[in-house]
């Protein structure tokens, strides 16, 4: 077992399936989202719409703040979270003098982990590692399986539900639903171009960084220090350290509360990690069917 | 054939040929990824335009392919929003493309219960024509208490603070010389 | 007046409507411990398809086994019936698995890689073997045909049938819910007894008391041996396997037990005497092992759903080792992050 | 614009946005910069990235001032008395910068014995004229100041008002630059300084707590952190937006903001000045060249039928002996070359005569009235919304209904064209269609991406954009619409012999066109509206170049030099990084002459050195005898620092080489304006035309010289104040927008991705409020004034205010944004059907951000219900004041003698300064 072990066992360091690429390889590249300058103003959802040709998908008002998109999912690749508190932003007293308000906004993406659930679970090879070290999911190959949908621990992929705009199904099988799985691809076709991804580009603060990961964690880091030095409440990196559950973000955050109040996971691992303690159990598992239910037809009268 | 180039195809031996056993990257990548083209580097032609919507005055790229708008983002050139948009400025191509849009003149006769056609020419010449009769039927050379007035109190024009410089110059100079003082803009909204 | 506000009611499932915070938005924003009580990780976006295919894929997979181990003892009886049996479960599994795809004229991409890391993949090149060996091994039984073929084919079948029978466990386990995730101990015994129950059930309806001594026993074991073991688990997962006793999952857990428990001793007591008993019995049991896989898939929808599993399970996990996921100013180097 | 044209001299934002990074303190009042001005929103970011203090006053907790280091919130419509109060505290505290006030502003000018500030009179000026509900303006002047015009005009019936003297051709009758009388010790009882202190001595910190109900540290807090933030080493810029402007004291608040930039001596400086955000791609242009009926283009006043009878008259009285308004006659005549051409002669005074008039007020509202009074037969919209974006949305569109004819043009079918079918009033049965006589025109209009023109935006920088696809089938800009239309007319009226045709007959309306649909050149017409020498054909560089013999045309004198070289300076895309500062004034073209912070020379000390090397922009270069620097100097090239006019001195020579306001006849920024506003020299605190608060100053509630439709029957107003039946609409509400959708909507109710992000109309109330009703937070209000009623989700939260008033009090407040209508992929009630029709008297701009409503739990009534329901409301709160009536005015509080003829208690303000005076005495 210890094969299987080795061959899981993940290089820490660089994200899995990047090393194949050989000279086609690029500079990892990834987002680091600043929360702390983020004015809530949605430009990226509607970027990442309007780049990728994202169906829109319901109007509902959800009455929760001003964030009436909700999640993300197959339709939505940026949700911006917006969460009102009655706490203040710097130091003890902000905002009007009694009470101290504070307005968190967030735009949340999809992470491209370095170890990512859903690219390890994918049956089909649709999820790949890119040569930028990001992780899409290829249109001509997903057969909506949608493994990587529980798979993944921050709830980013979902299948699309609505009528195909583009490949649709073929019309004997008398199908409408797109049935594939879509989530951010750190606009690759972009990168492809040597473009910057349309959300960043758009982000009229800067909140949304791209960039040369390494490069993002110095100025995250620097970032950080400022924002304590100025007595910032509540600031923390979310996803910065290579040494995380999931092998460190593509896509990190600078947060101003716990991650779950943003409706992100505070301990996030992926699943991949047990993969080789499941794989050995289930082996034994298999053994013992085996051997228990050849014991039990030998052992014993035949009627 | 086919065979051998299933086989040089097939992933399963590239994940063994590319080195990439795990099958995470370069051995599951499509041919259609592999050639991913973006969408702006297919333009045609791109335009410098400026945002229709607030007054910050964004720079726009408008990417043009077959005669259509494929795609609208910002002008990294403009030294006022550096190649960024807010959310309506992004939404341009969603806003010159929508589904709600009008693409031919409405008619609605006087006491009519429904939408009419009309051709474009005809609905010119049917506004000017009432435009020249409303006017003449309204004119005041003088106010009630002997002034000067040489205009119409029938006629107004509403708009706008959406519109160009020059069209804004044109509607002023030709209300001015049709004696037609009521004119407004949001302006004063 | 177009009454209805949402001329579009929300198209992708996502829950309409509004919170329930009865006070401010922003008095909810300052307590709570999740977004607005929205899920973290999603729900999966399997069908019904899915827990019917753990049955019939288990029942493909420990009959293969009953089968040659029938053979092998001599029982030609059970031995051919069994193998039609695993044969019809293992035609039923691929239907089934491509009509939950979402797009299933792609299903042949599952054979496009070998990922050891997805179990779903390696799931399909099993489920391939071993519906094709036991699918040979049917035909040429049924032809009386290249024994020497069939011998070999019903040996890979049976070989390829444990793997089988638990590599679906393992498939559930291999995600972010918390109640499948933290199962994974349990979860391919579970589904291997339940395979094993199936099986065994399954024979003792098709076949003449006389000869389904060892479908009998076979599925009596199981159904013990499955009980025990989501006892084991549901004690493992503490709060988590709460979802184990609310909601359809409860339900369905006293089904497969009820139904289960009941068809084993039916079996047990009077499965030889009686053929109207064992099919009785060999039905309750199958009717249980159902349940349960239902049990199973509808508990991993309510973990989901409700992201209290997800926060309690992780911040519990993070007062005890610490977490590398946040790095706050000033952070102290948090403890080695554990061995895998 | 008249605030920044009467106080500066130009009616536009002194700086520009990427000079807030420069800023030191960023006071954001009367603006949701963060989500109206997002994408200029970054410069204020990079501020407060290198330390800057940013200061967000606004009634409500928004994304604005989620990023600000300091948020205060006040009540709506108190604006005044906030800035009045640091005016107040820079002054008792002495932080204002001393050297820029003496030398730079005219404190030191000695005003009219006869003037009466309203400290004195009970919250009225001198000169107020009960009868006609107007100031005469003589009392404000400076002392031994000619009163503008010459004597020969009064013998006309010319009495001087505010309004004519037209925009920033102020203080018309100044000898030669210098103010006879003055103070540079600024000690004299009646020099502008003195009169300042005394005007806001009452603005104390606690005045200020209690008027605004903020609290006293937050406001002292912003008036130290500004007061830290000006002077030589550092300055302060104030962002500000309709916010302030739709009041009935929007031009005085802006006067406000410019008093304190003034004192702190941050106007014409890097990181200081009056930032004026506006709401539309071109509004700026829409003024600069406007489509407004009170100006011509480059703010040359329309004749007026009271006045000017004779072109001379007219040239005498706009033609300010000191100042570039010195020149009107040269912007004037090469404005009549470019309307008719050789049709404009000398010998018949440039066409003067011909020209149409105009009355004091002939605003949209103004029209309004005249649509419901059934004298306007038809009506031309092109690319506004006013169904759902003006005030009183139901007055308008029951004016469209009595309309003949109706043209609408726009990209959707918008309210303002679908009232006649899908409207409010014919669901509620007040209108049907059968019997609604207006003939329609739905014109679909080109968007921006399928014509060229240019848009002036906020900055006043004109920007080009290019034509990228052809209109598709009917679609045609407004330039192909009005051209045609024009061609159409003009061939109508070709051989008319009369009298009123003269002028049309005589338009110079030829334009090239090009391409399948015949649409004029855009950069033609750009030509044009910069000018060339007849003569020669060449195309001027710049306004001092226009003559006024006819020598020379120009369509607009303020943005001659657009065209410069005959190069569309306006298209100009020099990136930002191949150019050498951030200033950047190779990219496009600003008016005037390419300045993007106007009033430079201020940015320099008296001698022409900068303040500090810290806010260097604009020097004088001793060794080439120029002035320099980051910008294109807002000074005449050569006049050196110590210039001092010779006595005869004209027009723009006639400006001291220290006086940096060189629009001003006396070259210095007003902090008391003698003229050129309708409601006083100095801002002064008055409560909103409806709210539930007396003036705690004065007896004058509310600003008597606003416009009141009294007795108009389609623009009812709730009672206000303490007075009986005020308590039926207790609550004060205030519209505003959000990032996600554009004004009335039209532009963004019908784009899938913005629909989606704001669903629904929804207002926000406090918990205490939601409890206090029996709201619940996700479900349905109804909001009503005496106008309508309108339905909303409910967002309780913490982010509107109560306001805790002094006599304990609280009162709550409503927030609704405005955007929705009866069209497009979302639909709601539209918040402007609640507003009244109250003007501010300068600009005629509706009261929008601050009036009174009352707001209970449910849907609203459906069909003929809901004028019922809004009508038993009114008569309710009616019934209780006219009951009231017969009970003995109390002392010391204004009565309210309800005028017959329906109208609010308040009437008419002539009734109540009686009152007034006799209380007060």
């Amino acid at each position: 077992m210890n094969l299987l072990q080795d061959l899981l066992e993940q290089p820490t360091g660089d994200p899995d399936g990047w090393d194949a690429y050989g000279d086609e390889q690029q500079e990892r590249v990834g987002f680091f989202t600043d929360t702390s300058v983020c004015i809530g103003c949605k430009a990226c959802e509607v970027a990442c719409k309007e780049w990728n040709l994202i169906p829109e998908d319901g109007r509902v008002w959800t009455g929760e703040s001003y964030d009436h998109t909700s999640q993300l999912d197959a339709n939505t690749w940026r949700h911006v979270a917006f969460v009102e508190q009655r706490k203040p932003l710097i130091g003890d007293g902000n905002g009007d003098g009694s009470t101290g308000l504070r307005w968190l906004m967030e735009s949340d993406v999809c992470k491209h982990c370095t170890h990512a659930a859903c690219l390890d679970v994918c049956p089909t090879g649709s999820l790949f590692r890119t040569e930028f070290g990001t992780v899409v999911v290829q249109q001509d190959i997903c057969n909506g399986c949608g493994y990587c949908v529980p798979a993944c621990p921050f709830g980013v992929l979902d299948k699309r539900h609505l009528e195909a705009t583009t490949d649709p199904p073929p019309a004997f099988l008398g199908r409408k639903e797109d049935g594939r799985v879509w989530k951010c691809t750190l606009c690759y076709d972009r990168l492809k171009g040597g473009h910057e991804p349309a959300c960043a580009k758009a982000c009229p603060t800067k909140s949304i960084q791209f960039g040369p990961l390494e490069e993002l964690r110095e100025r995250a880091d620097a970032r950080l220090a400022k924002l304590e030095a100025e007595n910032w409440n509540g600031a923390q990196l979310y996803g910065r350290d290579p040494d995380d559950g999931v092998g460190g973000f593509g896509a990190f955050f600078l947060l101003l509360d716990e991650p779950e109040v943003y409706g992100l996971p505070p301990d996030p691992v992926v699943t991949t990690r047990d993969l080789p303690e499941m794989w050995t159990n289930m082996l034994a598992a298999a053994g013992t069917l085996l051997a228990g239910v050849a014991a039990l037809t030998f052992l014993g009268r035949r009627g | 054939m086919a065979l051998s180039k299933l086989l040089e195809s097939w992933p399963v031996l590239r994940q063994l040929r590319e080195g990439d056993p795990l099958g995470l990257g370069k051995a599951v990548q499509s041919p259609r990824s592999q050639m991913l083209v973006p969408r702006i580097d297919e333009a045609e032609h791109v335009v410098h335009s400026i945002c229709p919507y607030c007054a910050v005055g964004c720079g726009q790229l408008v990417y043009v392919r077959d005669g259509e708008v494929t795609h609208i983002e910002g002008d990294p050139a403009s030294p006022i929003s550096r190649g960024r948009l807010c959310p309506k400025g992004q939404a341009s191509k969603s806003y010159v493309q929508s589904p709600l849009r009008e693409y031919k003149v409405k008619y609605r006769r006087p006491y009519g219960t429904r939408w009419e056609e009309l051709s474009l020419d005809d609905a010119m010449d049917m506004i000017a024509d009432r435009i020249v009769e409303t006017r003449a039927k309204t004119w005041r050379k003088k106010t009630g208490g002997g002034a000067p007035a040489n205009r119409t109190m029938a006629i107004g024009n509403l708009g706008g603070a959406t519109l160009d410089n020059e069209e804004n110059y044109l509607i002023k100079k030709l209300m001015t010389a049709l004696g037609i003082v009521q004119v407004e803009n949001q302006a004063r909204i | 007046m177009r009454e209805e506000l949402h001329p579009l009611s929300d198209l992708n499932g996502k829950p309409p409507g509004t919170t329930s915070w009865s006070g401010s938005i922003t008095e909810a924003g300052t307590e709570m411990r999740s977004y607005y009580g929205r899920p973290i990780v999603k729900e999966p976006t399997w069908t019904w398809e899915i827990p019917t295919y753990f049955f019939t894929g288990g029942v493909a997979g420990a009959s293969a086994v009953l089968s040659s181990a029938a053979r092998v003892s001599g029982n030609e009886t059970l031995a051919r019936r069994a193998l039609y049996i695993g044969t019809v479960a293992d035609l039923v599994s691929p239907a089934l698995l491509i009509s939950d795809l979402g797009r299933p004229e792609r299903f042949h991409h599952m054979l496009r890689v070998v990922k050891v890391t997805s179990p779903m993949n390696l799931g399909s090149w099993i489920l391939l073997v071993n519906g094709g060996a036991t699918t040979t091994a049917a035909m040429l039984q049924l032809l009386g045909k290249w024994k020497p073929v069939r011998i070999a084919a019903s040996i890979v079948a049976a070989l390829a049938g444990p793997p089988l029978a638990t590599y679906t466990g393992v498939l559930l386990a291999d995600t972010a819910i918390p109640v499948w995730h933290e199962g994974r101990h349990e979860l391919p015994w579970i589904f291997g007894a339940s395979a094993a129950a199936s099986a065994g059930a399954a024979a003792s309806i098709f076949v003449p008391p006389r000869d389904a001594g060892p479908a009998r026993r076979v599925a009596v074991a199981g159904v013990l041996a499955e009980g025990a073991l989501m006892q084991a688990m549901e004690l493992r997962l503490g709060k988590v396997g709460e979802v184990y006793h609310e909601g359809e999952a409860g339900k369905l857990s006293w089904a497969a037990k009820g139904l289960s428990l009941a068809g084993a001793a039916l079996l047990a007591k009077r499965g030889r005497k009686s053929r109207a008993s064992a099919v009785l019995g060999g039905a309750l049991v199958c009717a249980g092992e159902v349940c349960l896989r239902w049990s199973v898939f509808k508990a991993g929808f309510q973990s989901a759903r409700d992201p209290k599993y997800v926060v309690e399970s992780q911040r519990g996990r993070v007062e005890q080792d610490g977490t590398k996921a946040t790095t706050k100013p000033g952070d102290s180097p948090a403890p080695p992050s554990r061995g895998a | 614009m008249p605030s920044l044209g009467t106080s500066f001299g130009r009616g536009g934002a002194t700086t520009f946005q990427q000079d807030l990074q420069n800023a030191d303190c960023i006071v954001i009042m009367g603006s949701n910069m963060a989500e109206n001005h997002p994408v200029g929103f970054q410069w204020v970011m990079e501020a407060r990235e290198r330390g800057a203090k940013v200061i967000h006053v606004d009634p409500r907790f928004t994304r604005t001032s989620a990023m600000a280091t300091k948020h205060v919130g006040i009540r709506a419509g108190s604006d005044i008395a906030f800035l009045g109060g640091i005016a107040n505290y820079i002054l008792e505290h002495d932080l204002y910068f001393r050297e820029y006030v003496e030398k730079y502003t005219n404190a030191p000018v000695i005003i009219d014995e006869r003037f009466v500030d309203t400290e004195d009179a009970d919250g009225l000026f001198s000169g107020w004229d009960p009868e006609a509900g107007r100031y005469d303006i003589e009392s404000w002047r400076y002392e031994g100041m000619e009163v503008h015009g010459a004597a020969g005009q009064r013998g006309e019936g010319f009495e001087p008002s505010g309004e004519q003297s037209g925009h920033g051709a102020a203080g018309g009758g100044l000898h030669h630059g210098e103010p006879p009388a003055e103070d540079p010790e600024l000690e004299h009882p009646r020099c502008v300084f003195q009169i300042l202190k005394r005007h806001f001595r009452r603005y104390t910190p606690e005045f200020v707590a209690e008027t605004c109900a903020c609290s006293v540290e937050d406001f002292v807090e912003v008036c130290e952190t500004l007061a830290a933030n000006s002077g030589r080493e550092r300055t302060s810029a104030f962002c500000y937006a309709v916010g302030w402007t739709q009041h009935t004291t929007g031009v005085q608040t802006i006067r406000s903001a410019a008093i304190v930039q003034q004192l702190l001596g941050n106007i014409g400086r890097p990181g200081g000045g009056i930032m004026a955000l506006r709401g539309h791609a071109s509004i700026q242009g829409s003024t600069d060249i406007p489509t407004l009926f009170n100006i011509l283009p480059g703010y040359l006043p329309m004749p007026h039928t009271l006045s000017y009878h004779k072109l001379k008259n007219f040239i005498d009285s706009n033609t300010s002996p000191t100042g570039w308004w010195g020149e009107f006659k040269s912007y004037w005549v090469s404005l009549m070359k470019a309307y008719f051409g050789e049709h404009a002669t000398e010998e018949n005074d440039w066409l003067f005569e011909e020209l149409p008039r105009i009355d004091s007020d002939n605003s949209a509202y103004f029209t309004v009235q005249q649509m419901l009074a059934g004298n306007v037969k038809g009506y031309i919209i092109a690319g506004e919304n006013p169904a759902v974006g003006h005030a009183n949305g139901k007055a308008h569109r029951l004016g469209l209904a009595k309309l003949d004819w109706l043209v609408v043009r726009d990209v959707v079918e918008i309210e303002s064209a679908s009232f006649w079918y899908d409207g409010p009033e014919v669901e509620s049965g007040e209108l049907k269609p059968e019997e609604i006589p207006t003939e329609i025109f739905f014109m679909p209009a080109a968007a921006h991406t399928e014509k060229d023109g240019s848009f002036t935006n906020t900055q006043r920088l004109l920007q080009w954009h290019w034509q990228a696809v052809e209109p598709k089938e009917d679609c045609r800009s407004e330039l192909w619409f009005y051209f045609h239309l024009g061609r159409l007319i003009k061939q109508r009226l070709e051989d008319s012999e009369e009298e009123r045709d003269k002028l049309i007959k005589a338009l110079r309306w030829e334009y090239p066109t090009h391409s399948g649909i015949r649409e004029p050149d855009a950069e033609a017409v750009l030509q044009e509206i910069n000018g060339w020498e007849i003569e020669s054909g060449k195309f001027l560089t710049g306004y001092p170049e226009l003559k006024d013999d006819g020598s020379t045309v120009c369509g607009c004198w303020i943005y001659c030099g657009c065209f410069k070289d005959g190069i569309n300076q306006t298209a100009r895309k020099k990136p930002h990084w191949e150019q050498d500062s951030y200033v950047a004034p190779e990219w496009a073209w600003a008016w005037p002459a390419n300045r993007r912070i106007i009033y430079n020379r201020a940015s320099a000390d008296p001698d022409g050195k900068p303040w500090s090397e810290r806010k260097r922009y604009v020097w004088w270069d001793e060794s080439d005898g120029s002035w320099t620097g980051l910008d294109v100097p807002d000074f005449k090239e050569d006049k050196e620092p110590h210039y001092v006019p010779p006595d005869d001195a004209e027009a723009e020579e006639a400006i001291a080489g220290g006086h940096p306001f060189i629009m001003q006849a006396d070259g210095r920024a007003w902090l008391y304006v003698p003229q050129g506003l309708e409601d006083g020299p100095l801002p002064t605190h008055y409560e909103p035309h409806e709210s539930p608060f007396d003036n705690p100053l004065y007896a004058q509630r509310a600003n008597p010289r606003r416009q009141q439709n009294k007795d108009l029957a389609e623009d009812p107003y709730n009672p206000v104040a303490d007075e009986p039946g005020s308590d039926v609409y207790p609550y004060v509400v205030t519209t505003y927008r959000l990032t996600e959708h554009h004004t009335a909507g039209g532009m963004t109710r019908s784009v899938p991705y913005l629909a989606e992000l704001q669903p629904a109309m929804f207002c926000e109330v406090h918990p205490d409020l939601a409890r206090e009703v029996g709201l619940e937070h996700g479900g349905w209000a109804t909001i009503y004034t005496s106008r309508s009623a309108i339905e909303a989700r409910v967002m309780v939260t913490d982010r509107v205010r109560p306001l805790q008033m002094k006599d304990g009090r609280t009162v709550h407040q409503v927030g609704l944004p405005y955007h929705w209508g009866k069209r497009g992929l979302i639909t709601g009630d539209s918040a402007n059907d609640l507003a009244h029709m109250a003007l501010d008297p300068n600009v005629h701009i509706q009261e929008v951000k601050a009036f009174t409503c009352g707001i209970r739990p449910g849907r609203r009534p459906r069909g003929p219900e809901l004028p019922k329901f809004v009508a038993e409301l009114r008569e309710q709160a009616r019934s209780r004041l006219e009951a009231s009536a017969v009970e003995p005015p109390t002392p010391g509080r204004t009565s309210r003698t309800p005028s017959a003829s329906g109208g609010r208690g308040e009437q008419d303000p002539r009734v109540e300064s009686e009152e007034a005076r006799k209380t007060s005495s």
